[in-house]
């Protein structure tokens, strides 16, 4: 019996989570959000996302087979790469972008950093940021949601050939008689055209037809689920969206007819899908409790920073990538401090007893023989 | 570059020979800046010279030969010589004249920031039908494949056709401000249509015309006869 | 982290919350009868090791001196049966490495009683030559570290202690020898408090208890001799409550600073068993002949709290609690700290408080987890109650960055609660690996 | 004998097109390689006057190099680099001014180009002027394939020519990136990754 | 069109960073970012002699210009920078031994790169005044050494990775960096 024995080292219990569940998670808390998505903009937002998935899970398993990078696409972070890619890229994204995207995605943004857990900036965005560059047109480029016949017709952007630019969708747009929305996104039309858009509007994205990704307050209820969870750490979007709310309204008090309402800030452009999915994933994230506070304080700095003082409409990529590069310098600056490193002068008031030497209580009694006086040496005559 | 320094020197050589040495460098290498300088000097102002009537000739097709003038802060006119530093808040401007030395157009630049960078143009004026006939680009480093669009849209390069410039009746400020609007919505002769996608570029066009004949034109206008026809 | 716990006052920041699994609380404690051999290893706590005073062949008696300390750093043992000392050798032993060891045939018709004893009056004794008498009476801490108590209480030259701390928080899983101590023994527990109290000079004693285990809680309250500065404390339950610096930080709100003893705030920390047997065995004059131990675990049929005489192997009390040939895993201790063990024939020893005994079962769900890559997901450095960063000491230790993790990560603090092995999602054996890197590093500081 | 002296000078001259590239190998004059190679002609210029500074620059350094005293050598160095960076500077001009934009402040920049001062140190002072500017050359041109290998690839992705010629027609699609400061780094990591990637096979096929 | 001190500053450090965006300093940035204790003091070390840099050619350009020497500005440049630099590292070894020994050592490393000869051709072309030509090599040295300091803090992280080892090296710092750029884009048009 004792040659079948097998031996590990403590401890011998585990808890409940494995990468594998957290990411499994994940991806159930985003289907609601696709599934969003693929109602407001028919089959091309479908499309777009079945073939940037697919994409990120082939390129994946590439790049495992030829042990370039650890982990496999059974842990579904490639997964929820993809879908986050998809999600925050328009919907008549052409869908050989999409894949020129999705690879440098996991190629450039994680297998090179030796995969899963490795890699220090967040794939997805790795990816957007990529695209962003490359086809700037074609990514700003957005189309109105609700449109009659999107479950039945393509944007025409979407099917472009390879390697080619994709047909202007305002001729399309102007079939539908709704040139009047030529899909400016709300972000843009106010850094633009100076026009807020009503911050209700934007919460639910059910305004009618505007050019804005699934509702703020879908991607909130999908994130208090994984927060209660504990799937994902509520601290980050709570940082990232007090900071943002913070800037703003500072702004704002300062100059109302300059900058927009804090809650236009809020709930506008990919700022929630960002706070929430983006920048909590976890390895691109700091461990330390101070550090993740630091950290979304710093993307919503920036995305308030980079949208109202730069070129560019949205800035919730850029804020996010520029505190992935500052991840190690936070977490440096924001080690734990170790129990009892730093002498507590005063003891903490929920505690029920005091160090002090308590002298009230010295009573004598019949069974315990109370000492008189405090021994300072006990210790016997050494032989 | 890394220039390592000898911090100690085993065995010293006398300064005599160093002096010499760097007195025999200095000396060749004087020679042959010179000697470059000297030989490649009227190549350069041709070609400087070259490239600004190019320009000039862009933004204003009938013109054949230019003069370069200042506008005094005081209002004054006058011609503009030599290389000599132009007086604190002197306008620059270039008047091109026709073959038969009449008065084709006025060439001045602007600038304003764009997208990566300030985008430096010099734009055409017509006295005659008081507008823009034309804009080039000085210098920019607007993305290329969006920004530099501006320099070959067809539809956008449209807007400087004829772009309203009007003084008011005060001759003291535009009549209209020059703006750009977002593609597809113009609907006065001074504003210009944006090119979707390059916004921020096309705004940064139309805010560097607006400064400067905000600041130009005013001055210059009323002193137009003076230049009518080449000195 | 969830947001509830962040604002909810806690006891000590962090730790975790593994299932209790305590189902032997609620059984009182059961004899364990005598193995025909037990084996008593002359090394059974932290210290030296003690000197035998038997023969091969020689008779003794239970409770009998069989070995002497060597010194002050170092406890006597007692036989734990009557029987004939069989040999002198090396045997296996729960902390790995063979050791010597006195082997002892059990007399057939050997009774529990333990025959050997030398009673005196308590009350008669000078601090000192109580101290003396516990060292007499071969007892380690119970409480698992088994560090010999008498040095504990030995007040050193210029400081002094106020308070006596009782350890009864038993916060590993499955284990319930304290609990059931506390509730079956709190008299002696008490009578143990007040030799200890005299022996250190303390004005008063604090007993903390985790909220789970109430009962012991009213009992040892009941059992506090009237007017006596003898306070019951529950404190929440939670792992690793029972590590004696979050007890500490539990009661008094303050932490221990790091690389410093209780001592150093004027406490004195015993565990709950300790003391009660302690309250036994001085007046008796009698030596430690066995302990409590929780046997238990899903690869137990007949789980519970036994009376163990010392000695005992493992494999007679595997037979004895019903654990079933296919029983793959067996523990020292709890699931949390405790130590899996190469060889059936390891004897019980003083420290061992639990004996955890897992199947298969459990064991192909282990082996089925997949190793990945650190996450980064943070959850070590929220669980570990030392307050340091596993997450980045795992991440160096598998580079083999032994030094930085000495030097810039504050390695020595870890005192190995397992909390961040227990919570890690990509199931990196951390706390294994601080082993290593530790062990490392100490011999690296030896050589 | 002559053969001896011709395979060596072919040596001289092959070190820095391939043993010691200064952009695949060495990763020198990382500056001028990234910024001006958003095409060919610009890399291709660059190219040029780089290796007109480095010949130049180092058959002066190796004719003066026995009057030259160790303590000023890397003053003299300097002043005769920058004579020839001044050359080069106005001769493009002179050639075109439009040439001069696209390059920018970076022909000036050619003065703190390590590859050129590092060989004059370590070659052009310690040999005769004919096999130094064999050397020189040889680096010049190993310098120009490294440009024009990036600046082919960021011209034909980013803009769909290769010197200047249309290479997939009117509707094709520039990767805007390729011009971009990212798009540098990235197409020359990339070729770093594809020679490695191949040492790696090598060795593999070699130890099987 | 005089940029304001402060665009000027933005500019240089973020939107166009010296290094991510203007490609000036590459090599000590690939060479000196493997680690976080030597990244800070050089790129204090590289600020300061910017700045020293750019003092010089303000000056010299204003001597240059009135002598119409524009030609030897090249040479000149080069020299007096380097001198300067020179001088300024022996009367700092002399009165401050303690600044010297945190970024003298790094001096002779940089006594002239791209981005410290940059930043005085730039100042000049731009004809930037004293104020802005300050700001402007101020900003820049900021810039690099923000770079420097986000690429060694990345790099010293990667070292816990398992990088493959075809992308070790030079390829990975370069990919790297340019990550960093293109995070770094958003902040185009900040300074303005
Ligand atoms: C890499 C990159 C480069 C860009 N370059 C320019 C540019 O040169 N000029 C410009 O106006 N906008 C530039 N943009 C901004 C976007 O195209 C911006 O969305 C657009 O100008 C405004 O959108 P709209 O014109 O469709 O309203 C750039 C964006 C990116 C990501
Ligand atoms: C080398 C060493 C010396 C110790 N010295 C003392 C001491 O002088 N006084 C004391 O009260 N405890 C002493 N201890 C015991 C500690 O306080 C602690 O109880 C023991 O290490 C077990 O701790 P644990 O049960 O929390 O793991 C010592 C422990 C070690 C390892
Ligand atoms: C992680 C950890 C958990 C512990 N849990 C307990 C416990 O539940 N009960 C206990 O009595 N001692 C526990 N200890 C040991 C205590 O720290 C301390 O050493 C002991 O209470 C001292 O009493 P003793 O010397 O009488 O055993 C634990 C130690 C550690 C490091
Ligand atoms: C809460 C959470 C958020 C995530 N967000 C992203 C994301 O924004 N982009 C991405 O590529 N992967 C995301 N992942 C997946 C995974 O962590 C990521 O691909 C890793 O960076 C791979 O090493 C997320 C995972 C979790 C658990
Ligand atoms: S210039 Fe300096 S930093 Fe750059 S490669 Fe040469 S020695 Fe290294
Ligand atoms: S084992 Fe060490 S590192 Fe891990 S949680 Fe416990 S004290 Fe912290
Ligand atoms: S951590 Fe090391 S030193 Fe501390 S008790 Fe355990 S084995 Fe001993
Ligand atoms: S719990 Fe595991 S995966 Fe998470 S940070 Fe810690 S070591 Fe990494
Ligand atoms: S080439 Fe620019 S610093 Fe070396």
């Amino acid at each position: 019996m004792s040659a079948t024995i097998e031996i590990r080292s403590a401890p011998h219990v585990k808890g409940g989570y494995s990468v594998e569940k957290i990411m499994r998670h994940v991806v159930y808390s985003l289907l609601p959000v696709c599934a969003f998505f693929v109602f407001q903009y028919g089959i091309s937002a479908l499309a777009s996302m079945v073939v940037i998935t697919a994409t990120c899970l082939l390129t994946e398993r590439f790049f495992v087979r030829t042990g370039t990078q650890s982990g496999s696409i059974s842990d579904f972070s490639a997964t929820i790469t993809g879908l986050l890619l998809a999600l925050s890229v328009p919907p008549g994204f052409p869908l050989w972008m999409g894949v020129v995207t999705g690879f440098i995605a996991i190629a450039l943004g994680k297998a090179l950093f030796g995969g899963i857990g490795f890699n220090v900036f967040n794939p997805a965005l790795v990816g957007r940021a990529f695209a962003q560059a490359a086809f700037p047109t074609a990514i700003a480029s957005y189309t109105a949601s609700f449109l009659p016949g999107r479950f039945t017709e393509f944007i025409p952007s979407s099917l472009a050939w390879p390697l080619m630019i994709p047909p202007e969708t305002a001729e399309w747009l102007k079939l539908k008689q709704l040139d009047a929305l030529a899909g400016a996104t709300p972000l843009g039309q106010w850094k633009f055209e100076g026009i807020v858009a009503s911050a209700v509007d934007l919460m639910t994205s059910l305004g009618g037809h505007m050019a804005v990704g699934p509702s703020p307050l879908l991607i909130i209820a999908c994130g208090a689920y994984l927060a209660s969870r504990r799937f994902m750490d509520w601290r980050i979007p709570a940082a990232v969206i007090s900071s943002a709310g913070l800037v703003a309204s500072v702004l704002y008090a300062y100059n109302p007819s300059h900058f927009p309402n804090p809650l236009f800030t809020l709930f506008s452009g990919g700022l929630m899908l960002g706070a929430i999915y983006m920048a909590t994933d976890m390895v691109t994230s700091p461990v330390t409790s101070r550090g993740v506070w630091i950290y979304g304080g710093l993307i919503g700095l920036l995305t308030v920073v980079i949208r109202y003082f730069s070129g560019l409409p949205e800035g919730v990529m850029y804020a996010i990538l520029f505190a992935n590069a500052a991840m190690p310098l936070i977490e440096r600056i924001s080690q734990p401090a170790v129990f009892g490193a730093v002498a507590t002068k005063k003891a903490r008031r929920s505690a029920a007893f005091s160090l002090e030497t308590p002298a009230s209580t010295l009573r004598e009694s019949k069974d315990v023989v109370i000492p008189i006086k405090v021994v300072s040496n006990n210790q016997p005559p050494k032989s | 570059m890394s220039t390592e320094i000898p911090v100690s020197v085993s065995k010293t050589t006398p300064t005599v020979a160093m002096v010499r040495t760097l007195g025999l460098v200095s000396a060749v290498c004087g020679l042959i800046i010179v000697g470059a300088y000297q030989s490649t000097f009227d190549a350069v102002a041709d070609n400087k010279r070259i490239a600004l009537e190019r320009a000039v000739f862009k933004v204003i097709p009938a013109a054949k030969s230019i003069v370069e003038f200042l506008v005094l802060p005081g209002g004054a006119i006058e011609k503009k010589v030599g290389a000599s530093d132009t007086a604190v808040g002197a306008l620059k401007f270039y008047a091109a004249y026709d073959d038969t030395g009449k008065l084709a157009g006025i060439a001045a630049e602007g600038s304003a920031k764009g997208y990566a960078d300030s985008v430096r143009l010099l734009y055409g004026y017509s006295p005659d039908c008081q507008c823009i006939v034309g804009v080039g680009v000085v210098s920019m480093r607007e993305t290329p494949g969006i920004g530099d669009k501006i320099l070959v849209d067809k539809a956008y390069l449209k807007n400087f056709v004829a772009l309203d410039v009007k003084l008011n009746a005060e001759l003291s400020a535009l009549a209209n401000e020059v703006k750009t609007v977002k593609h597809g919505t113009k609907t006065n002769p001074w504003q210009i249509d944006a090119i979707a996608g390059a916004t921020i570029t096309s705004r940064a066009v139309g805010r560097a015309i607006n400064d400067s004949a905000q600041a130009l034109l005013p001055k210059l206008v009323p002193g137009l006869d003076k230049i009518r026809s080449k000195p | 982290m969830s947001l509830l716990s962040y604002f909810s006052g806690e006891a000590f920041e962090r730790g975790v919350h593994p299932a209790s699994c305590k189902f032997t609380a609620g059984q009182s404690i059961k004899r364990m009868p005598f193995a025909r051999r037990l084996v008593v290893p002359l090394l059974q706590h932290i210290g030296k090791p003690a000197r035998s005073i038997v023969r091969p062949g020689q008779e003794v008696v239970r409770g009998e001196l069989i070995a002497e300390a060597d010194g002050w750093m170092s406890v006597p043992h007692h036989a734990p049966a009557t029987g004939v000392v069989e040999a002198i050798e090396l045997r296996p032993t729960a902390r790995g490495p063979w050791a010597q060891a006195i082997v002892i045939r059990v007399h057939e018709a050997a009774t529990q009683e333990v025959l050997w004893s030398q009673p005196r009056d308590m009350s008669a004794l000078a601090p000192a030559e109580i101290i003396k008498a516990v060292q007499e009476t071969g007892m380690v801490g119970l409480g698992g570290a088994a560090f010999p108590s008498h040095i504990k209480m030995a007040v050193p030259e210029g400081a002094s202690v106020h308070t006596l701390v009782v350890n009864g928080c038993e916060c590993e899983p499955y284990l319930t020898c304290d609990h059931r101590m506390m509730v079956e023994h709190a008299r002696d527990l008490m009578e143990g408090i007040r030799h200890v109290m005299r022996a250190t000079g303390v004005a008063r004693t604090v007993i903390g208890v985790e909220d789970n285990k109430m009962d012991a809680v009213l009992a040892l309250r009941a059992a506090v001799p009237a007017g006596a500065p003898i306070f019951v404390q529950d404190v929440p339950t939670k792992y690793p409550q029972g590590a004696e610096k979050m007890l500490i930080m539990a009661l008094f709100g303050v932490e221990v600073p790091a690389g410093k003893l209780p001592l150093s705030m004027g406490l004195v920390v015993l565990n709950v068993g300790t003391l009660a047997f302690l309250g036994r065995l001085l007046p008796e004059g009698k030596g430690l002949t066995e302990r409590v131990v929780t046997v238990t675990g899903p690869g137990v049929a007949r789980p519970g709290d036994y009376r163990m005489p010392l000695g005992t192997p493992l494999s007679f009390v595997l037979d004895y609690a019903g654990a079933p040939a296919e029983s793959r895993q067996v523990i020292l201790g709890g699931p949390m700290m405790g130590q899996a063990i190469a060889s059936l024939e390891t004897p019980v020893t003083k420290g061992v408080s639990g004996i955890l005994v897992l199947r298969k079962e459990e064991m192909t769900a282990r082996a089925a987890e997949k190793l990945y890559p650190c996450i980064k997901c943070g959850e070590c450095v929220q669980a570990c109650p030392m307050g340091l960063n596993p997450s980045t000491l795992g991440m160096l230790a598998a580079k083999r960055e032994y030094s930085v993790m000495g030097e810039n990560y504050h390695l020595g603090d870890c005192f190995e609660c397992g909390c961040c092995t227990y919570v890690c999602p990509s199931n990196i054996p951390l706390v294994q690996q601080f082993r290593v890197a530790k062990q490392i590093l100490r011999e690296k500081a030896a050589a | 004998m002559t053969t001896a002296v011709q395979a060596r000078n072919f040596d001289e001259f092959m070190e820095g097109i391939w043993r010691q590239n200064p952009v695949f190998i060495m990763v020198l004059g990382m500056c001028p390689t990234l910024a001006v190679t958003v095409s060919a002609v610009n890399a291709l210029s660059m190219g040029v006057a780089t290796s007109f500074v480095l010949i130049c620059s180092c058959a002066l350094v190796s004719l003066m190099r026995n009057v030259t005293p160790k303590e000023v050598r890397i003053a003299v160095y300097i002043v005769i680099i920058a004579t020839f960076v001044t050359v080069v500077d106005y001769a493009i001009q002179a050639i075109s001014l439009a040439l001069y934009d696209a390059l920018g402040a970076f022909i000036q920049l050619i003065v703190v180009n390590c590859i050129i001062l590092g060989r004059a140190e370590a070659h052009a002072a310690k040999n005769p002027p004919i096999t130094s500017m064999i050397n020189a050359a040889g680096m010049g041109i190993g310098f120009t394939i490294g440009l024009l290998s990036l600046g082919v690839v960021r011209e034909i992705l980013g803009a769909g020519t290769l010197f200047g010629v249309s290479l997939f027609g009117a509707n094709f699609q520039p990767w805007v990136i390729m011009v971009l400061p990212p798009g540098g780094f990235f197409v020359l990591g990339s070729w770093l990754l594809l020679f490695s990637w191949w040492a790696r096979r090598k060795e593999v096929a070699k130890n099987v | 069109m005089s940029e304001t001190a402060f665009q000027i500053f933005v500019n240089a450090l973020l939107a166009n960073n010296f290094v991510l965006a203007m490609f000036l300093g590459l090599c000590p940035f690939l060479g000196v970012s493997g680690r976080l204790d030597t990244a800070f003091p050089m790129g204090l070390a590289t600020t300061f002699v910017m700045l020293v840099a750019s003092l010089c050619a303000f000056g010299l350009n204003l001597l240059l210009g009135h002598l119409h020497l524009e030609f030897l500005r090249l040479i000149s440049y080069i020299v007096i920078i380097a001198s300067a630099v020179q001088l300024v590292e022996m009367v700092m070894k002399k009165y401050s031994p303690v600044l010297f020994r945190a970024l003298g050592i790094y001096l002779p490393l940089i006594t002239t790169n791209c981005a410290v000869l940059g930043v005085a051709l730039f100042q000049t072309a731009r004809e930037y005044d004293f104020v802005q030509a300050m700001t402007f090599s101020f900003g820049g040295g900021a810039g690099f050494t923000l770079a420097l300091v986000l690429m060694a803090s990345v790099r010293e992280r990667l070292q816990l990775s398992n990088v493959p080892d075809v992308v070790q090296g030079t390829a990975l710092s370069l990919m790297l960096a340019g990550i960093l750029s293109l995070s770094f884009m958003g902040f185009a048009g900040l300074g303005g």
